[in-house]
């Protein structure tokens, strides 16, 4: 019950009561403005400099009062993953919930202290907003609405990837990354915001958003879908991939990219290899158009032109020089990277499409380069990159002197050879670490220990090769020098090879950003070593064009020199993968793609043997 | 064809006639109307109209991500939007198994009774000022305002809060706010004679609210009245204490009643509970320091959040009554359908037609304002 | 009577009606599933036996799948403070349904409203006319094949926002985008 | 047409400005809107939820009457018509009607966003998108909902403007009738009509012009009732 009186008379004297209340302080405020909280939600603020034009404030506005404008002067970098846009808010729209700010990849948009904005009709053009740092009116007020841990929406973590433990993996080739189960697939494609700067940066412009989005919906065969629309290697991308999609990931700005290559694994594990072959097929032209095409080389640029190819009616017929099909990613790839049998999933499925491939058929030697052109409609050459480059420093002609793509080559193919008892590196990329880490496995089967040495000239900072590559050779054993330059290969009185001596690197480049390494002499350093191993680059092998040809076309710094289409100044030729861009999985299945559709387009029209 | 508060639809004996109040009127709370069929200044039949505030709120969740109908549903009940945030933060935790933790549950609780305080101070302005009373409103609206200038420094913003999210809240409290808080109660509390003096013991206003729309509790029970209004029919029953969520089975606050079931006994019950809303939040600024922790769970990445298919029935008590969500999913990345009950979707509509009945037109406006209809409510 | 367990009187009532089954989902809430044919006489039971006296809400779904409307009616109790939830399916092509308002008042008000929102017709619900939607023409708007997004933009124009910096930037090259429309799923 | 036209009304046309010789006029005129915008009545009519700043704003904390500003209950004493968000389609006919009972010279303010592009409810089926489709907005005031201060910083414009005599969309209304009246007609139907007589009201004001009129006009004429006055049965 009530704990008043109220059934108080009152009295007369009452009102009088009342004069107290002149003596109060009035509640009145003041006419104007009054500051805002520090956490207040008003106008927005956007920061130029880290904002990424991802749209992501875009997608999450529940008013759609968002527009993303094109702002020709802001930065633009598909690689970083920056885009020129900037958002555009309509306060005609806008309920000023600040979801925009919680979920921004970047932190960049904030909202302000500032809430007062009138205008008439005739005004009204002042609702839609450009934000920057000046605010609304142009006076720069104090952030309010800001993002901070707590209000960050954006989950920067990884799901954890399971892999083999160092002393489970390095006495064998088993595959090291387990890949994700279909829960923790699901839970990492969740992350995604679909912003698809990774489908920018990407060289074949894989539909990644779409495909995350499916395994998140829980439909890998969409997934597999929307890759084999651009890249027919997606086994192989799912594992080798240089991966500059999570590079350019804008959830990478601030956090962990999304994984989105083991993602691709996933999608491509998960879903039956017969069942793949009927997706590749999809949209297959039925009838054939009686052109015929030559690719010379089975590695991802030529695969992926003659899967392109074959898929358009065309006829097409693949040479290979060795008893496998796949290119570097067989021969150069070590086997616990990336095992063969994935490696084979994605060849069977461009062959089940009908491209034939003869092993073993050289090219020079088994049949002449004037024979393909008068037997085909179209060649298309992409033999890669197959000789490995020398340091032509003193003793490096030694016969235990070797090239790294040599020796991977020979592994892959289980050719016998001396597994040396120690042996040293040259180079800091990723086949530096292949051939490292592959000596390495041999070197504890063979004799339970390892005793790699790998020499770098970049430092530690700036090595060429993956970090996580780096990390894993370390937990193997490689020991890994960086700045030291290869300066003689040491062989002792009987001929055998004992080591590398090596001088500190200064610097390797000049003023004018020209390979030019200067060393200390004084800072020397010999690496022990029964074999040394030259992983520094690799080159073409252009001999099987022949004389006649060679002549005829036209180079680029020992380079074949191509139009946008990868066509070279033979009408009939077109050159794709490594020996046009230099060595990258991903760019050589980009570059089949470009030559197959512009072989396409240029058969519909003529004949090219007449041109 | 003529709106139909324009010409009568029927011609009346000339002692009876037909009255439309709202909706722009100021006796009715809100955008709403009221038809009422009059003798002399008794009313024969009241009807209720809405509709006015109808955006198609339920329509308009389906067609958005789980997480972006938190800025829509503070806007449910404009005066006490937070138990909506609360509601159906409540509802997707619920069916997605989120554990909120135990910080956010008194932070919940620390605005929920915030809220009601602000609730209850503006139904007494709008209750005295029905009553000719214009000064309680004004004092009323103007403490309700320090209210606001809390949730300011909480949320960022004065009336939508957009401050619970499901697994939470959005942020912490920010630095000195609790003492903030308890300077305002403190001043609240002191202006409590004031509110007695001018509105709860003066004589003008329990003449005028005495027995106005009075109902006994099986009335009321046979008309699904709820919160303040079903207490002061004398059941004491409060969805905080008998059907507990969040921290409250943890605090210690009484459920006032009172026996009447009119007007007045229903603004002794606010007022009442109003001391009780403060008693709770001197509790909270104790506890609240010594509760550690994060202030929300993790959640999925909002744009790809597909909550688990399922229903549930959130409820918490507001400061009109018994509100509650009905939430189903199928299991994508929106709500298949939300149904919002709100309390004032009886107190508003039936119970008001009922309770006009055979009251005087003078009293018809106090009637609505003593039941704390909220029309946005009504018409979502 | 202990809360955490379920009711054993509502429990023995439950068991005494067939074609129904029930669940309890969490400490206070009971899910009762049963066929639109039983569904009346449950709740005389419910209210005149096990003192579940309020009606909380009637809510309706649409099931456009299944082709037909879900009609749940959420009761309390203040007496064992349980809510019990009975759901029952009607066809989508009929819909039409008995009236519970001679027991719950309050179902007049919720019987109205999916009556506006859904088009089902309640038998003998005191107010089967429109409320909130007098000055609505269309379809039932909460029926799933009812697209409110393509309704309003065939109806509505929106602002055709042109302010001096969109000038600037479409002078040197920029310009809209991405439209908000867009990206919208 | 009503029987308005029927009252004898002044219909006499203001002299053009420049016809003006006596200098006391332009003092006179700017007297004359001064007490305008220090004396205005706000009608009560909560149509959104942006009503909610506006009791804060009206009473004793922001204290809009010391600018004058007071509200009214009935439209006929009224000068600013307060739009307070959405507008449902239900309410927007109220608010037509309430603005044709307004005397002129009256002024709209449109505040939230939902008066502007449709706010929150872009996607509503039940509210209107632009306000001024409808009626002549003189004044927007942004903000979801603006704050007490945010209104009366719109209300200090708003009577900046009327002072300076800048804006006056009322005048709108009555020259481009037919424009306003064929956007009510599309969202309300062909029938829809309201007992003001706006076109009657427009000839009173000198503000009738080929705009005033139309084939929007002509609609309404076809659907037009003559207002009938009750009868009243004594007994």
């Amino acid at each position: 019950m009530s704990d008043i009186k109220y059934k108080d008379k009152g009295s007369i004297l009452n009102p009088l009561k009342t004069l107290q209340f002149f003596a109060r302080k009035p509640v009145t405020e003041p006419l104007g403005p009054r500051p805002a909280t520090e956490t207040y939600r008003g106008f927005h603020l956007n920061d130029w400099e880290s904002c990424i034009g991802c749209g992501t404030c875009q997608k999450v506005c529940d008013n759609a009062a968002i527009t993303m404008v094109h702002v020709p002067e802001a930065k633009e970098d598909p690689i970083k993953g920056i885009r020129p846009l900037r958002p555009a808010i309509d306060y005609g729209r806008c309920c000023w919930c600040a979801l925009c700010v919680d979920v921004c990849p970047t932190a960049a948009i904030s909202l302000s202290r500032e809430y007062v904005h009138v205008c008439t009709e005739d005004q009204l053009d002042s609702y839609f907003m450009l934000p920057s740092a000046d605010g609304m009116h142009g006076t720069p007020y104090p952030e309010g609405w800001t993002k901070t841990p707590t209000t960050d929406l954006v989950d920067l973590e990884r799901e954890e990837m399971p892999e083999l433990e160092p002393q489970s993996r390095s006495d064998n080739f088993d595959e090291i990354v387990a890949g994700y189960d279909a829960q923790h697939a699901l839970l990492e494609a969740s992350r995604c915001v679909q912003c698809g700067m990774c489908h920018d940066a990407c060289p074949t412009h894989m539909d990644a958003p779409e495909y995350i989005r499916s395994i998140w919906e829980g439909r890998p065969e969409d997934a597999v879908r929307w890759m084999y629309q651009s890249n027919p290697f997606s086994h192989v991308c799912g594992r080798v991939c240089t991966h500059r999609c999570e590079t350019a990931c804008s959830i990478g700005h601030r956090g962990e990219p999304i994984a989105i290559r083991w993602l691709k694994r996933y999608a491509m594990d998960a879903v039956d290899h017969e069942r793949v072959k009927q997706i590749a097929a999809e949209g297959r032209v039925q009838v054939p158009t009686g052109k015929r095409i030559a690719v010379i080389g089975s590695g991802p640029a030529g695969l992926t032109a003659a899967f392109d190819l074959v898929k358009k009616g065309h006829e097409v017929e693949v040479f290979e020089r060795l008893e496998k099909a796949g290119g570097m990613p067989r021969f150069g790839i070590p086997e616990y990277r990336l095992p063969y049998d994935k490696l084979d999933q994605d060849i069977d499925v461009i062959t089940s499409l009908g491209v034939k491939i003869h092993y073993q058929c050289e090219i020079g030697k088994d049949r002449s380069m004037s024979s393909l052109r008068d037997e085909f409609d179209a060649v298309v050459l992409a033999i890669g990159l197959q000789l490995g480059r020398s340091t032509r420093i003193p003793g490096s002609e030694h016969i235990q002197v070797k090239a790294a793509v040599d020796l991977l080559r020979m592994i892959t193919l289980r050719e016998p050879f001396d597994i040396p008892k120690s042996a040293v590196v040259i180079g800091g990329g990723n086949v530096a670490m292949d051939i490292a880490r592959s000596l390495a496995r041999l070197q504890k089967q063979t004799y339970g220990e390892v005793q790699i040495t790998l020499t770098a000239l970049e430092p530690r900072d700036q090595f060429l090769a993956d970090p996580v590559e780096v990390k894993e050779a370390l937990e193997e054993g490689v020991t890994i020098l960086d700045s030291r330059g290869p300066q003689a290969c040491r062989i002792d009185d009987q001929g055998r090879l004992n080591g590398l001596c090596t001088w500190r690197v200064l610097s390797i480049f000049d003023e004018q950003h020209r390979f030019a390494p200067q060393y200390d002499s004084s800072d020397e350093q010999f690496h022990e070593g029964e074999m040394v191993v030259e992983a520094i680059g690799q080159m073409a092998d252009v001999s099987l064009l022949g004389e006649d040809l060679t002549e005829a076309l036209e180079w680029n710094r020992g380079r074949l020199k191509v139009d946008e289409a990868g066509r070279t100044s033979e009408p009939w030729l077109w050159s794709a993968g490594d020996c046009v861009n230099g060595p990258d999985v991903v760019h050589a299945v980009a570059d089949g793609h470009r030559v197959a559709a512009s072989i396409d387009a240029c058969l519909a029209t003529q004949d090219l043997h007449e041109v | 064809m003529r709106p139909e508060n324009y010409q009568a639809q029927s011609h009346p004996p000339s002692n009876e006639y037909e009255l439309f109040i709202g909706p722009n009127h100021p006796g009715i709370e809100g955008n709403y109307a009221f038809k009422l069929k009059l003798h002399g200044d008794v009313v024969l039949a009241g009807k209720a109209d809405g509709g006015y505030l109808h955006r198609g709120f339920e329509k308009l969740m389906e067609g958005r991500l789980w997480i972006q109908n938190i800025a829509l549903v503070p806007r449910i009940c404009v005066p006490d939007p937070v138990p909506m945030e609360v509601t159906y933060s409540m509802a997707v935790e619920d069916l997605c198994g989120l554990e909120v933790p135990e910080r956010a549950q008194w932070l919940r609780v620390l605005q929920l009774e915030l809220s009601r305080i602000a609730a209850h101070l503006f139904t007494f302005g709008g209750h005295a000022a029905t009553t000719g009373m214009y000064t309680t409103s004004y004092w009323g609206i103007a403490d309700r305002d320090l209210i606001l200038d809390l949730f300011e420094a909480l949320t960022g913003g004065r009336v939508y809060h957009i401050f619970n999210i499901p697994g939470g809240t959005r942020r912490d409290v920010p630095p000195g706010f609790l003492e903030q808080v308890s300077q305002t109660l403190d001043y609240l509390e002191s202006r409590l004679p004031d509110y007695d003096n001018l509105l709860f013991t003066n004589q003008v206003f329990i003449t005028r609210a005495k027995d106005v729309g009075a109902m006994t509790q099986e009335q009321a029970l046979e008309w699904g009245v709820t919160g303040p209004n079903l207490r002061a029919t004398g059941l004491a029953f409060d969805v905080r204490r008998d059907d507990p969520y969040l921290v409250y089975e943890q605090l210690e606050f009484d459920v006032p009643t009172e026996a009447a079931g009119d007007a007045w006994a229903r603004a002794m019950v606010r007022r009442a509970e109003l001391k009780q809303s403060f008693r709770i939040l001197r509790q909270v600024i104790e506890r609240l320091p010594s509760i550690g922790g994060p202030v929300r769970a993790p959640i999925p990445n909002p744009l790809a959040w597909n909550v688990p298919a399922g229903e549930t029935y959130a409820r918490v008590e507001s400061s009109k009554g018994e509100l509650a969500y009905y939430a189903v999913s199928n299991g994508g990345d929106k709500p298949y359908r939300v149904h919002v009950r709100g309390p004032s979707s009886m107190h508003a509509v039936q119970v008001l037609e009922w309770l006009a009945e055979g009251a005087r037109l003078e009293d018809v406006a106090q009637i609505m304002f003593s039941l704390d209809a909220c029309p946005p409510e009504v018409d979502r | 009577m202990t809360e955490r367990e379920l009711d054993t009187h509502l429990v023995t009532i439950l068991r005494e009606l067939e074609s129904l089954e029930y669940r309890q989902t969490s400490p206070r809430r009971v899910r009762i599933d049963v066929t639109r044919e039983a569904l009346p006489g449950l709740l005389e039971l419910l209210k005149g036996r096990a003192s579940y006296v309020h009606l909380s809400a009637i809510s309706c779904v649409d099931w456009i799948e299944d082709n037909e409307f879900e009609l749940v009616y959420h009761l309390w109790s203040y007496e064992s403070n349980h809510l019990v939830s009975a759901h029952t399916r009607i066809p989508r092509e009929t819909a039409r349904y008995i009236s519970v308002y001679d027991l719950y008042k309050p179902a007049a008000f919720f019987e109205r409203d999916i009556f506006e929102m859904f088009g089902v017709y309640f038998e003998g619900s005191p107010h089967m006319e429109k409320f909130i939607l007098t000055e609505w023409d269309g379809p039932p708007p909460m029926r799933k094949d009812f697209d409110a997004e393509a309704y309003v933009q065939e109806t509505f124009n929106w602002q055709s926002y042109h302010p001096d910096w969109l000038k600037e930037l479409e002078e040197e090259g920029g310009g809209v985008a991405i439209r908000p429309e867009e990206v919208r799923r | 047409m009503s029987d308005l036209s029927k009252i004898p009304i002044h219909t006499e046309k203001h002299a053009p400005e420049e016809a003006r010789t006596n200098p006391l006029a332009g003092v006179f005129d700017e007297l004359v809107r001064f007490a305008q915008s220090r004396s205005m009545y706000m009608l009560h009519y909560c149509t959104g939820c942006g009503a909610i700043e506006l009791p804060p704003a009206m009473t004793s904390r922001f204290d809009m009457e010391r600018l004058g500003i007071q509200p009214m209950v009935t439209p006929r004493q009224a000068d600013i018509l307060l739009v307070t968000g959405y507008v449902s389609v239900k309410t927007l006919k109220r608010i037509i009607l309430t603005y044709e009972q307004m005397p002129s010279p009256k002024y709209v303010i449109g505040i939230c966003s939902c008066t502007v592009n449709g706010g929150m409810y872009w996607q509503s089926y039940a509210t209107a998108k632009k306000l001024s489709e409808y009626l002549p907005v003189d004044l927007y005031i942004a903000g979801c909902m603006p704050r007490p201060e945010a209104v009366i910083e719109g209300m200090r414009a708003l009577m900046a403007n009327i002072q300076s005599g800048e804006t006056e969309p009322w005048k709108d209304y009555y020259q481009r009738y037919d424009y306003y009246l064929g956007n009510q007609q599309h969202l309300f139907g062909d029938n829809w009509q309201t007992p003001t007589d706006v076109i009657g009201q427009a000839q009173h004001y000198g503000l009738a012009g080929p705009e005033t009129e139309g084939e929007h006009t002509r609609i309404l004429q076809q659907y037009q009732q003559p207002l009938v006055a009750h009868k009243l049965r004594l007994k």
